[in-house]
């Protein structure tokens, strides 16, 4: 168990910059989620966490010590991989036991000591019948287990998950996030865990980092960066059915200000007001829930199906509007084909306002501190 | 044609000559000439020291000590000697000496003379010719081995089945080859060195000697050359010449009565080819007549008769002598010269020397070797090259003993093939062998 | 478009493995269907034995009545989306695309023409020039896509043609699929493992395992009356929970402490195990009948969350909405409408009433 | 970032070693080539080695034997390695099929890249010898007279290079079928989906992605035919007059017979700069696949 601090870290391939100037603290014994489209950063953070790459600039803390200068194997971190990275020549056990055998182990483990530990990870795993089998014996969910195993197997202080359950298929893969969570409560170890499964981070995170072309988005609390995104990206990045963002002109109508949607006045809430007025250049960016909009043949705004779905008996419509693209749901499943144009309501009322240019959050300023 | 081919695994036996190889053993005793040391030979894939490696383990127990042999292919060897020289201290404490090398060698070798006088070796139970052809600026420089000539082997019992008299000239090499192609179904005339480069080379050169003509412009001593004394102004090719054209004539002759692939023939096949009755006649290396001679198998066997290398018109015949010595590098340790001198003595001994015919090597320098009765079963030749030594026909003069002898062979190796394989007339692979010889005696500064 | 008729279609491997067994399944011309099953099940089997890749054992494939078995590919008229996208390392995306009307020797200006407009509709006009290796897996699949398009094929071969790829991008692309589908009107044969896009594009889902058909439906029939306790398990998000241990007590039947009245249908079959949708649960308070429960752990999911809770009958998931969100450790009783109890027997065969 | 420095310096200290060995065997030995090739050098002569400037290369451009030792290298480059890639390309398609018994045979045809080179050189000069050879035995259980295989200039070369090919043939195979084992199936499925033919499938699919592997087995067998001195040692060597007579073998002959090692050291020189401008050319070829 470890605190893990992240400090100014920065890292370049060649002429292309990954990160300039990251900074992350991950307390002790909690559960972090890094997620992010590809491309974001989240494995090559993980991968300097763990030590497999050294080459940067900044510093990396474990309990507050420096640990630029230890090897992967120093650092005492267990991980698994995304493709389970298996010995094929070893048994189960036998791949259980390796990473008690390593020279930096020498001495710490008795014979019968790696037997029991050994016989401990497995029930925890419930893989004990499996550990006479030859890797290539093993289901895919099996080989999941086996891995993690490995990477648990000698108490690491930290634990790094690459992309776990993604190669399952829904079942094992709701199965293992619940075993995840549980062997975590069980063992307390600090755990980083990189996805790219929105679901996933949200239902496994204690603490949600999302990243985004080598920045750090938000770092909170799962539901906190669901309910209270701080940047735009995020706020449409998360939940089943996104938030529509859409980048709009404030306007002004019978004195109640709103913004400019399919030449359409929508009234902003009073609470969005204030905040609106931050922002420069007279666009502002609204995130708005699926719940925001509603069809209704009498609607203002006009917009043409650009695509659309049945999922769970709810039909989810992209309708393209001013040049820009909004989701809605809706139960009923009235037939529709791509290129009919609907009409719709907006409701801002539930509206996140962000600033047009940085993305970044536009709260109503607190009148005490001002 | 199934006989001939059924000698294709054992020929293929001795083609890997290529390969040196190295034998080395401790000595069973310490009695005999070594006494408990160990005396280090670099030597040659010819017969003398092939017999050395077949009896290794023999010769080591009679002469109580180790003998390290490194046999090397001819060009290997050539290359060896000459870095070894280039060493502060050699690392051989004899080296085989090759007749026409002497002169490349002289001086890099040790003059035999004060351990001769020393030791009051006698050396007159070798031929004359032979002893005395390892003798430079009064000097001896090696101790004869294995000196032979190149002769004529004929198959007696063929010539009499056809009524035809022994082949002393060319004429009647030639007649009687032609006689023999056309009457004998598998037989063909001669077997000679017509294979491209070093063989062929010194095949012009011997042949170009019966016609009593050296290849460089060399001195006349009667009918024979100066060799002890060559000038750079004697280092003139005589290629492009009247002699030369003769011999050139005389390949083209030959080249009808030969047996099919004489292209691609040389030393060991062409006696083989002989031996097993490819041929009626062979120019052969006299040492090598023990292939069929100790074979029970062929033909040939006790039904050959030997001649000097048949003359051309207006010339004697003349044998071509070469063959192998045991020399002593100048630049030997002096404390190992003394083994070095001694072991010489022994391994160029009547006993020894008796002992190698007995193996395949049929050479004997030494009159009273050859006149040993189980030696002139084994080996024929010995006592004919006897008679045509006390008959003066052998000499040296062929080849000359100058550092360019290897490119004058390599040349005429490589312009003759060309005029046998029908590329160029005679006169031209004549007038670019005397061009490019020239040019290559200019480069080397003679003149 | 094509109607598609497989016909008691077998497939077994050299070595003897059967791939599929005894495979019935319609395909009405322009419809969209979508396999689903996890590996091995023959989903991707049946594909390519469609496309002429793979030998059929037995049985018939009838396209518009003709038996196309042992016809090979390339005279079937069928065009293949690949999982890894397939496309050719050594040429440019222009003649990626270009390739199936290269091979069927069209004029080079028809070519530049129809290569042009379907890259423009597919958004990829800008790589034309790139060779695959130079593009992002989802770009490729674009490509793999166009190829795919270029032609009006007899019908449309998918197999798992998102599967490398993000979530993001799935999502962006299925909809595509569905947009070029009802565009050009072919009829479609999907592999996937994701029920959501299953469900997203399809208009029926064949559920299959161990090379046999388990089911064919909507997704809404899947969820709702599923065959089998196979469907049952495989299909649904959060997964279904199941209990195994029943005691039934004449009209009765008992999961854990929770009594029930035996379902209708049960008089032929006496049920084996019972699920619930976690979107069928309901939480209710500990003095009310229903399954007693504890809240073990708690996985938000946005709007509403999972929660994972222990029970005398095992594990059970039920959907909360995240303003009624037990806290782990909190103890109350889960209960769902008789209709939501999905019952089985011991076969695994759903037992519904109506079925007497 | 002194851990950077810190790694740059033991890189430095690591690779050191292998770069001394490097220059040590393989940049000093040319250069001294280039050295000894300035130089009247013979070991024959008694005279110490003088500088001649460009002498010996002079030389070349007027030797008739050394351009002629160029043509036959390049004739039997070419014919050798053509064949060879012709047969090589046929087995390992013969051997890609995953028929019963073909991967015995298949480890089987390796054997003769295993042989040494003179070996082969030895076993073909007797099997095709006039006067011992099994091949003319044979032509004459069909009432074919013998053949001067080894002593008529175009069928020694053909010897040689049928010697050549016999033992190289398996090697190019093995690339070509590993090659071939290496491309994906997906690819060639699709091919089939898009309605190519076979022969479609393999002239637009098949060869070009094959392409690097042939580019390579080129070089290599290039490279190695060019430097083949054994078989001509052994079979023939460099007749019937200089028809044979390849590049190395004129080489071995100046340098190591007459010992005329200025003149010999030239031409090691030349080669070195033929083979080293023709593998640039492939290298490109295969660093940049779009000059197809």
């Amino acid at each position: 168990m470890a605190r893990i601090s992240v400090e100014g870290l920065s890292k370049s391939f060649g002429a292309y910059r990954v990160f300039e100037d990251l900074d992350l603290a991950i307390p002790k014994g909690s559960y972090v989620c890094l997620l992010g489209p590809s491309g974001c950063g989240k494995s090559t953070l993980m991968r300097m966490i763990a030590g497999l790459d050294t080459e940067h600039g900044g510093h990396i803390r474990f309990d507050g010590k420096p640990v630029e200068h230890l090897t992967a194997a120093q650092r005492d971190v267990g991980m698994a991989f995304q493709n389970y990275a298996l010995y094929p020549h070893l048994t189960v056990e036998g791949n259980l036991r390796f990473p008690m055998k390593a020279p930096l182990q020498k001495g710490r483990w008795s014979a019968a000591q790696m037997t029991e530990r050994v016989g401990e990870v497995a029930d925890l795993l419930q893989i004990r019948p499996l550990l006479g089998r030859a890797i290539n014996q093993l289901s895919g969910g099996q080989q999941q287990r086996v891995s993690l195993g490995r990477a648990l197997v000698r108490h690491p202080k930290v634990l790094l998950l690459d992309e776990p359950v993604t190669h399952l298929d829904a079942r094992l893969r709701y199965a293992m996030r619940s075993e995840l969570k549980r062997i975590h409560k069980v063992m307390g170890t600090t755990t980083v865990h990189v996805t790219h499964d929105q679901g996933e981070a949200l239902a496994m995170a204690d603490l949600l980092v999302i990243m985004r072309g080598g920045r750090i988005e938000q770092a909170a609390p799962a539901m906190e960066v669901y309910s209270d995104p701080a940047t735009a990206f995020v706020a449409g990045f998360l939940g089943a059915v996104p938030r529509t963002v859409l980048t709009l002109p404030l306007s002004e109508r019978d004195g109640t200000a709103g913004l400019r949607l399919g030449g359409q006045h929508v009234p902003l809430p009073p609470a969005l007001v204030a905040a609106a007025r931050q922002a420069g250049g007279g666009t502002v960016t609204i995130a708005l829930p699926a719940s925001a909009f509603a069809v209704d043949p009498d609607g203002p705004v006009e917009g043409t199906v650009a695509a659309h779905e049945m999922i769970e008996g709810a039909q989810r419509l992209v309708l393209q509007a001013d040049g820009q693209r909004v989701n809605i749901q809706r139960s009923e499943t009235a037939p529709v084909a791509n290129g009919d144009r609907l009409r719709f309501r907006v409701d801002a009322s539930e509206g996140l306002l962000f600033d047009a240019a940085t993305g970044d959050r536009l709260r109503p300023p607190l009148r005490r501190a001002a | 044609m199934t006989r001939r081919t059924s000698a294709a695994p054992r020929g293929a036996l001795t083609g890997i000559l290529l390969a040196g190889s190295i034998l080395a053993g401790s000595a069973a005793s310490a009695e005999g000439p070594l006494e408990g040391r160990s005396i280090r030979i670099l030597g040659i894939g010819d017969p003398v020291f092939q017999v050395m490696q077949k009896i290794h383990g023999q010769m080591e127990e009679m002469g109580g000590g180790s003998i390290q042999l490194d046999v090397r292919p001819f060009d290997v060897l050539h290359q060896q000697v000459l870095l070894n020289a280039q060493n502060d201290v050699s690392n051989y404490d004899i080296i085989a000496v090759d007749l026409p090398q002497f002169g490349e060698y002289m001086p890099y070798l040790t003059d035999f003379g004060p351990m001769i006088e020393a030791s009051g070796y006698d050396g007159s139970d070798f031929h004359e010719v032979a002893w005395t052809g390892a003798q430079f600026g009064g000097r001896q420089l090696g101790i004869p081995l294995q000196p032979h000539p190149e002769i004529l082997a004929y198959r007696k019992d063929v010539f009499e089945e056809y009524g035809l008299e022994p082949p002393t000239t060319h004429e009647a090499l030639l007649h009687a080859a032609q006689v023999i192609s056309e009457k004998s179904d598998d037989m063909s005339g001669v077997c000679w060195n017509a294979a491209r480069g070093t063989a062929l080379g010194q095949t012009f050169i011997t042949v170009m000697g019966d016609f009593g003509a050296a290849p460089i412009d060399m001195e006349k001593q009667g009918d024979d050359f100066e060799m002890g004394d060559i000038k750079p102004e004697n280092m003139h090719p005589t290629i492009d010449t009247e002699a030369g054209k003769a011999t050139a004539d005389y390949l083209l002759a030959m080249e009808e009565v030969s047996p099919p692939g004489i292209l691609n023939m040389a030393w060991d096949e062409r006696v083989r080819v002989y031996a097993n009755g490819g041929c009626a006649m062979t120019y052969i290396w006299a040492g090598r007549s023990a292939i069929f001679e100790q074979d029970d198998q062929s033909p040939a066997k006790g039904n050959t008769a030997y001649l000097p290398h048949p003359s051309g018109p207006g010339a004697p015949p003349r044998s071509t002598l070469g063959g192998w010595y045991l020399a002593i590098p100048a630049n030997i340790d002096p404390e190992r010269k003394e083994l070095a001198w001694e072991a010489i003595q022994w391994l160029s001994s009547p006993e020894m020397i008796e002992l190698y015919t007995q193996h395949g090597n049929c050479v004997s320098p030494r009159r009273s070797v050859s006149q040993l009765e189980n030696v002139q079963a084994a080996c024929p030749v010995i006592p004919a090259v006897d008679r045509m030594a006390e008959a003066g026909e052998l000499a040296g003069w062929q080849r000359p003993p100058v550092p360019e002898i290897q490119k004058i062979v390599d040349v005429l190796g490589a312009e003759m093939h060309q005029m046998l394989s029908g590329d160029k007339s005679a006169e031209d692979a004549l007038e670019s062998s005397q061009r490019l010889l020239d040019r290559e005696m200019r480069k080397a500064g003679y003149y | 478009m094509a109607h598609v008729q497989i016909r008691n279609v077998s497939k077994i491997y050299a070595d003897g493995t059967p791939a599929v067994t005894g495979l019935d399944l319609d395909i009405a011309a322009g419809e969209f269907l979508c396999v689903l099953g996890p590996s091995g099940c023959g989903k991707s089997s049946t594909l390519r034995m469609l496309a002429g890749l793979e030998e059929v054992s037995t049985g018939q494939i009838l396209v518009d009545g003709d038996d196309v078995v042992g016809r090979p590919a390339r005279e079937r008229d069928i065009a293949m989306v690949f999982e890894n996208y397939a496309l050719y390392p050594h040429l440019d995306v222009f003649a990626n695309i270009a390739m199936p009307l290269v091979a069927r020797r069209r004029p080079k200006a028809e070519i530049r023409d129809r290569v042009g407009r379907i890259a423009g509709t597919m958004g990829i006009t800008e790589h034309l020039a790139k060779r695959p290796g130079k593009l992002s897996g989802g770009q490729r699949q674009r490509v793999s896509l166009a190829r795919a398009m270029i032609r009006r094929p007899k019908m449309f071969l998918m197999d798992e043609p998102l599967g490398h790829l993000e979530e993001y991008m799935r999502i962006e692309l299925r909809r595509e699929i569905r947009a070029l589908h009802e565009a050009a009107g072919g009829t479609t044969f999907y592999i996937t493992h994701d029920q959501e896009e299953a469900a997203a594009v399809s208009d029926r889902i064949a559920v299959m395992s161990s090379g046999e058909l388990q089911q064919l439906g909507t997704m809404k029939e899947l969820i709702e009356r599923p065959a089998n306790r196979f469907v049952a398990e495989f299909v649904g998000e959060p997964p279904i929970s199941i209990f195994e241990e029943l005691r039934a007590t004449g009209t009765e039947v008992s999961i854990g402490d929770w009594r029930l009245p035996l379902p209708p249908g049960s008089r032929k079959a006496r049920p084996a195990s019972a699920g619930v949708r976690p979107a069928h649960f309901r939480i209710a308070g500990s003095d009310m009948p229903g399954l007693s429960a504890e809240a073990r752990l708690v996985q938000p999911m946005g709007e509403s969350a999972a929660v994972l809770c222990d029970t005398p009958a095992g594990d059970a998931t039920v959907i909360v909405p995240m303003a009624a969100v037990p806290r782990e450790g909190d103890r109350f009783r889960l209960v769902a409408a008789p209709e939501h109890v999905h019952f089985f027997a011991a076969s695994g065969r759903a037992i519904r009433s109506g079925e007497d | 970032m002194s851990r950077n420095r810190e790694a740059k310096r033991a890189a430095i200290v690591l690779v050191s070693p292998a770069m001394l060995l490097l220059f040590a065997l393989n940049i000093f030995p040319v250069l001294y080539a280039v050295y000894i090739s300035l130089h009247h050098w013979s070991l024959a002569s008694p005279n110490p080695p003088r500088f001649a400037g460009l002498f010996n290369y002079q030389e070349l451009w007027y030797d008739g034997r050394f351009s002629n030792s160029l043509g036959v290298s390049a004739t039997f480059i070419a014919l050798a390695v053509l064949i060879e890639l012709a047969l090589g390309f046929g087995l390992a398609f013969l051997f890609n099929r995953k028929l019963r018994g073909l991967e015995t045979l298949r480890k089987l045809s390796l054997l003769p890249v295993m042989a040494m080179p003179l070996v082969v050189g030895l076993v073909w000069f007797y099997m095709l010898n006039q006067n011992f050879g099994v091949t003319n035995w044979v032509l004459s259980l069909f009432g074919i007279g013998a053949q001067p295989f080894l002593t008529d200039g175009t069928l020694a070369m053909l010897s040689v290079v049928l010697a050549d090919v016999w033992q190289w043939t398996p090697f190019v195979m093995l690339v070509i079928f590993a090659a071939l084992q290496s491309l994906p199936e997906y690819v060639f499925e699709a091919a089939r989906m898009d309605g190519l033919t076979e022969r479609e499938i393999f002239r637009r699919i098949t060869l070009p992605l094959l392409r690097p592997a042939i580019l390579v087995v080129l070089v290599i067998r290039a490279i190695d035919a060019f430097r083949m001195i054994e078989l001509v040692f052994m079979m023939t060597k460099g007749g019937p007059g200089g028809s044979t007579e390849v590049l190395p073998w004129y080489i071995y002959t100046t340098g190591f017979l007459s010992l005329d090692l200025g003149y010999a050291a030239a031409m090691a020189v030349v080669m070195i700069v033929l083979v080293t401008l023709g593998a640039q050319v492939f290298v490109r070829k295969i660093a940049d696949p779009g000059a197809a």
